[in-house]
């Protein structure tokens, strides 16, 4: 029985942990919540540098190679410091769309480019409110070309390449698509975590290429989410605990009546609770990487436990560590602000919690219909 | 049980309702005012028809009402579009009253008025950042100076610092007695030299609160309210007031859920049709209704002459963290658009996410969730209080983090 | 404004609290639990001569005539001690379905009866695991007799009369059924609460008098419900309140590390969370008094808002009310079970929290609809 | 990150899968016997053969095994139908570490064997009424008299006590000094002269618990574990154990709720197709498989020769008001049917009812959710404890009700 990450992943969290704390604290952060760039452009080439945009594209296609293991790993310290970076899109998204259903062509043409950091990808779904639906998809290729207006898009204002599940002759497929070619406007819109940014994109005729087979773009949709909502699970069991801390480190240090808050049972009962949600989701991302890593079949049950428990963890954490901070918790001043943010951030990016809640029981009932 | 008024409270409604009819101003009116510039002007108009500060004696600016008139009135001034008033909330509410209580006639006959008319607008002085939930930790010092006392300190979560003419504030005048016993309470003019006021910009990206400086201020001891070492006692007249003007929190409610949920798709049919959605708002709607009737016997209990006691907490312990969850969850139900912050783009989601940012506050401004549930326990149920370690202790020796 | 009870309904329930308390003490409730009997006998005479049987029945048939705030009074006293009665089924059941459908022969047949509690009536709906509907109802009438089976009848062994939900050409009815006629089989069943007695009632050819008009028979269920929901609600505010006082003043009583355990705020706060539910769903209860005493068209909302609110809050309170006790708490010999067992039946009885969750937001949508 | 086991983990497996399928007791021979005769005759075989208590001492009647291999023992054990062992629990779980750790080596040689083998059972005499949380608010006196003690007072909550040979127990011997500080520790045969026990009948109608009665009972000094005085450390000792033992909690779980779902209607359809039925069974699947996989880890913790720490709590304070929660949704599912308690009439209802009635003892037995949730805080988080207004003050000054 061995359920921990090996002395090799170990060393690479730890060398992870220490390049973010040396390069993204909440001053980076705070740097792209207060000003004017789209994420941090610096932090994402040091990002590059070290490989992680590489790390599970294969050898052939100038990646490092790596497995699913190592991306956990550092999916949970980039969630840690809410790294203001396209990683998410670029990486557990458009990467894994391409590495999934590409023709040997595509994979060439772009995974040495996503590996190398020079290209970012998005992937361009969602079309307005509600839940999105192979039923509900308007933007449509004909002839080649795409029309139909995606919104929101993570990183769709930064990336260079899309993405984009569209119809085509009745039936939705993806799509890829050169964010940098005509037909293709976009503006970056604001939202709730400007420390992620997120776009409104409108093609008009932009040059659009199939990616994997016409009619198998909800399939790919569903297969991605699952491996994608495994690494959101880490980010998010990061951000949880660094709430947790931020929350423990402020209860012992802040006196009320004579003695720290952090002696009162209100407060630690709280932040216990936070303890066992931020276990329990941490439990379910391990079993969700171990079978993200060997591609088991048990994939959309355990991504979608790792979901699920993973954004109710991350809500709690941060809505209560503002609580425990009191006043100084809604200030603008204080950090408490961007856990909070990126944990409603996450919770919707890639399906809500209620959504997910029901992939989970719909894949339970099929496994044990099998 | 009936809804009815009594015919006393009927022929007030009336009256009430006929002079607004009348009175109401329009928009022509009020064109070339800013939002402060027309609250003044409608809380003047009101004060000159005896319409202002209800309860409050005729003599200082008020009606002589009883509490059930005020509600009455406060029902009837709801039903028409007027000017945002809540800027003399605090003065009147919580200022007001503690002034009439401990201040002397001359000088109620000489601020009450003004107070009441809008003309000058009050703050309170109480927070401190070492304070928060410990209200009488407070540091801010005035030592004895001939007729005049001197502060020095930094007082914090001040709304309506920046515009106010005067305030109440409660000061540290002896460190060396244990914490509730050495504390004076004084009203001061806004104006007085040393006093600087730096707006907190909120998570939300409002500014309702400051930072207040008091850097050798001076003040008469003619304005102390109460002897020397009696500010804890002054101040719990202005807290008892606090209590019953902290409402639900604005906000977000079932209204606001339940049409969305009919506005957007869950599964390719419309959200109110999933049961888990409907379970959810079932919920949110029996402690809004629930709150709602607790209301009214609070209302029944005004009408028959009784005040009401500190029950009235559960409205912000059940509103704040409501709303916070409801925000949360209407944003889940827009999915991915949940996260647009621009009206433009998507008008549903804004108001959620303002709830969502600004739903924190509402659950720590004014006693945050954990001090409403011991309040209700120790005034309510009758429990006892936690053990408090800076009991009797002098002020300057309890411990603290620094 | 006046949304409180009269002083008159305030006098009732002084003389309700004084009676119950000397009459129907946690012995009373015991001596059920552990002996043979099906429900107080003693205590049900007692009732009978107060004259609850027959407050809101109308003087014409012998009632008096009172309203539906008294009733509610008297409910929330006989939930506050957990009577062992069948009050329910015989007051906000049985007679009120008489009331609502029965012809004139029909009301003034048995109205007299269950006002002076020589007969006592019960509701005979559900036919085993699950929701009862339209759609499930098993048992039918031919020729005027009834054949199958109800389980379980609240107060079916004690009951003399019956109204029965059952088919009858196609479509679902409601019946009088005398229980003590020919055809009749009732067993009575132990229950998770024995303090209330419960059976399985077997119909072969029973005489069966068709209640109301044919094809009514569920429009009847569900009008007695909303106004049997609002009694039902009372009681199990009465039991919220009863479990909130226990476990405060067992609090106050019990020391732990020198000092009462009321003074942790692990249990101030607890017990003030079930303040809070209980002065909600009291609020609810209000309202839900008030739309059933004036037969106000609000009634579906308000009893189900009711319903809801009670629900919960009995749940709560009882089980924290254990809790607050620590190991005496479940006890046999500790009278802790008792509002636990009953909140669990009052739960499920004319049907359960999610149903009544259902009810309301369809009832809310009716109403804006309208 | 893999499931295997290590080649010698792998190879421990089957020796003791191999002795297990040669030696697992067939219903014919186990078919004159009650439970506790099962119990005691598969005690002895394994014990026989090296296979009770694997981690004691081989000469104590172990096996010196390690951790990992006592995990890998108890989960192929449970591949098979083996007589119910839950009656040598406490005895060998917690007063048999607590000889090893504190008796003399005379003793252990000559206490351990039979408690190992079943022949003894063993039971804890810690709980009393007055104590419950403050576990050392304990009140039992021992009383020195020559070379015994006197033993006078009432224990409560005892496992076993009724069919128990030996007890560890701590006592009182001085109230004149806080609490902790005037405790003794010894271990005495049940046997002995004075013992009554008393079953508890609980709400669920079984009888787990006993309380137990001492008038006059004499326990020789030798018998004495610890120090006079040092009774507390030693049961700390006992009380580590205790948390290493206790599990989620039996009952029902997600699997059970699921299939209730599946059999009964709601709305005239499955409940398993409803929404809000589906939300709730997702949220206790992931509480469930999250403890599932932390206990993963903690078995990876064991396997590299790890200890587990104080996070084990969390299975306790999860699991118990999770299997009342359930239970009471459960019957809830089943409608009016939920309140049969007649197996014949509905095989459904019953197991959901007995946890109900059983789930509230799971939330207090061992620790209660509160006192979980301090350790968790304390222990795990590192936050202070709350504060001890009884500390240093003699026992017999406590405040207390009576």
């Amino acid at each position: 029985m061995n359920f921990e990450f090996s002395d090799e992943q170990n060393l690479l969290r730890e060398q992870a942990r220490g390049f973010l704390g040396d390069n993204c604290g909440t001053k980076v952060v705070r740097n792209i919540l207060e000003g004017d760039n789209s994420y941090d452009q610096d932090l994402w080439r040091q990002i590059v540098e070290m490989g992680w945009t590489a790390a599970v594209i294969p050898e052939e296609y100038d990646g490092l190679g790596l497995g699913y293991l190592e991306l956990s790993v550092i999916a949970e310290e980039l969630g840690r410091v809410y790294a203001p970076v396209p990683f998410s899109s670029s990486v557990y998204l458009a990467s894994e769309a391409i590495l999934a259903a590409g023709s040997d062509a595509q994979k060439e043409a772009w995974l040495p480019k996503l590996a190398s950091g020079n290209t970012i990808g998005c992937f361009a779904l969602v079309e307005g409110p509600g839940q999105s639906s192979e039923a509900n998809i308007s933007a449509s290729v004909e002839g080649g070309t795409l029309t139909g207006t995606k919104l929101p898009v993570a990183d769709g204002d930064i990336a260079d390449v899309a993405v984009v599940i569209a119809k085509q002759n009745d039936s939705v497929s993806a799509f890829l698509v050169d964010l940098t070619a005509s037909g293709v406007s976009r503006q970056a819109v604001s939202t709730i975590d400007p420390t992620r940014s997120h776009a409104k994109i409108e093609f008009s005729g932009a040059a659009a290429e199939l990616l994997g087979e016409e009619d198998q773009g909800w399939a790919l949709v569903e297969k991605i989410y699952d491996r994608a909502a495994v690494l959101f699970a880490w980010e998010q069991v990061g951000g949880a605990d660094t709430s947790l801390d931020m929350a423990k480190e402020y209860s012992l240090g802040r006196f009320a009546f004579g003695r720290p808050i952090a002696s009162y049972q209100a407060i630690k009962h709280k932040l216990t609770n936070a303890y066992v949600k931020n276990t329990l989701a941490r439990g379910n991302c391990y079993y969700g990487s171990w079978a993200l890593s060997t591609n088991a079949p048990e994939l959309p049950v355990a991504a979608a436990a790792a979901r699920v428990s993973a954004i109710q963890a991350y809500h709690f954490a941060s809505k209560e560590n503002i609580q425990t901070h009191g006043g100084m918790g809604f200030t603008w001043e204080f950090d408490c602000q961007f856990p909070y943010r990126r944990s409603k951030l996450l919770a919707v990016n890639i399906g809500s919690e209620s959504a997910w809640q029901e992939k989970l029981i719909s894949a339970i009932e099929n496994e044990r219909a099998a | 049980m009936d809804f009815s008024d009594t015919k006393e409270e009927a022929a007030f409604r009336k009256e009430a309702n006929d002079w607004l009819g009348a009175n109401v101003p329009s928009e022509e009116e009020l064109e070339a005012l800013d939002d402060k510039g027309r609250a003044k002007f409608w809380q003047k108009k009101k004060f000159d028809a005896g319409w202002a500060c209800l309860r409050w004696p005729k003599e200082f600016g008020g009606r002589d009402a009883s509490a059930i008139e005020n509600v009455i009135w406060g029902q009837e001034e709801a039903q028409f579009t007027t000017p945002d008033s809540s800027m003399f909330q605090i003065g009147q509410g919580m200022c007001g009253p503690t002034m009439m209580a401990w201040a002397t006639e001359e000088q109620n006959k000489l601020y009450m008025p003004s107070l009441a008319s809008g003309e000058e607008v009050w703050c309170q002085l109480f927070s401190e950042p070492a304070g928060g939930s410990d209200l009488a930790a407070l540091r801010t010092r005035a030592e004895r100076d001939g007729d005049d006392w001197i502060i020095n300190g930094q007082k914090i979560w001040t709304s309506g610092a920046h515009f106010s003419d005067y305030a109440i504030i409660v000061l540290r005048t002896d460190p060396l007695v244990p914490k509730h016993q050495g504390l004076s309470y004084f009203f001061l003019s806004m104006k007085t030299p040393g006093i600087e006021v730096k707006p907190i910009k909120q998570i939300s990206g409002a500014s309702n609160f400051n930072e207040v400086y008091f850097t050798d201020v001076r003040v008469s001891d003619a304005q102390r309210l109460g002897a020397v070492g009696q500010g804890w006692q002054v101040a719990l007249t202005t807290l008892m007031n606090e209590r019953a003007s902290i409402g639900a929190g604005g906000g977000i409610g079932f209204d606001a859920v339940f049409a969305l949920a009919q506005k957007v798709n869950m599964d390719d049919r419309p959200a109110i049709e999933d049961a888990g959605v409907r379970r959810k708002l079932a919920d949110w709607y029996v402690q809004e209704a629930g709150l709602k009737y607790t209301g009214y016997r609070t209302l029944s209990a005004l009408s028959r002459g009784d005040l009401p006691g500190p029950e009235n907490s559960i409205g912000k312990l059940v509103g704040a963290p409501k709303t916070q969850d409801m925000a949360s969850f209407a944003i889940d139900l827009l999915e991915g658009m949940g996260v647009i912050a621009d009206s433009e783009l998507s008008d549903l989601a804004n108001k959620f996410q303002h709830a969502y940012m600004n739903s924190p506050g509402l659950r720590i401004a004014g006693g945050t969730d954990e001090v409403m549930a011991n309040i209700i326990a120790e005034r309510v149920l009758g429990m006892p209080q936690d053990v408090r370690v800076d009991k009797g202790i002098p002020f300057n020796e309890v411990p603290t983090s620094d």
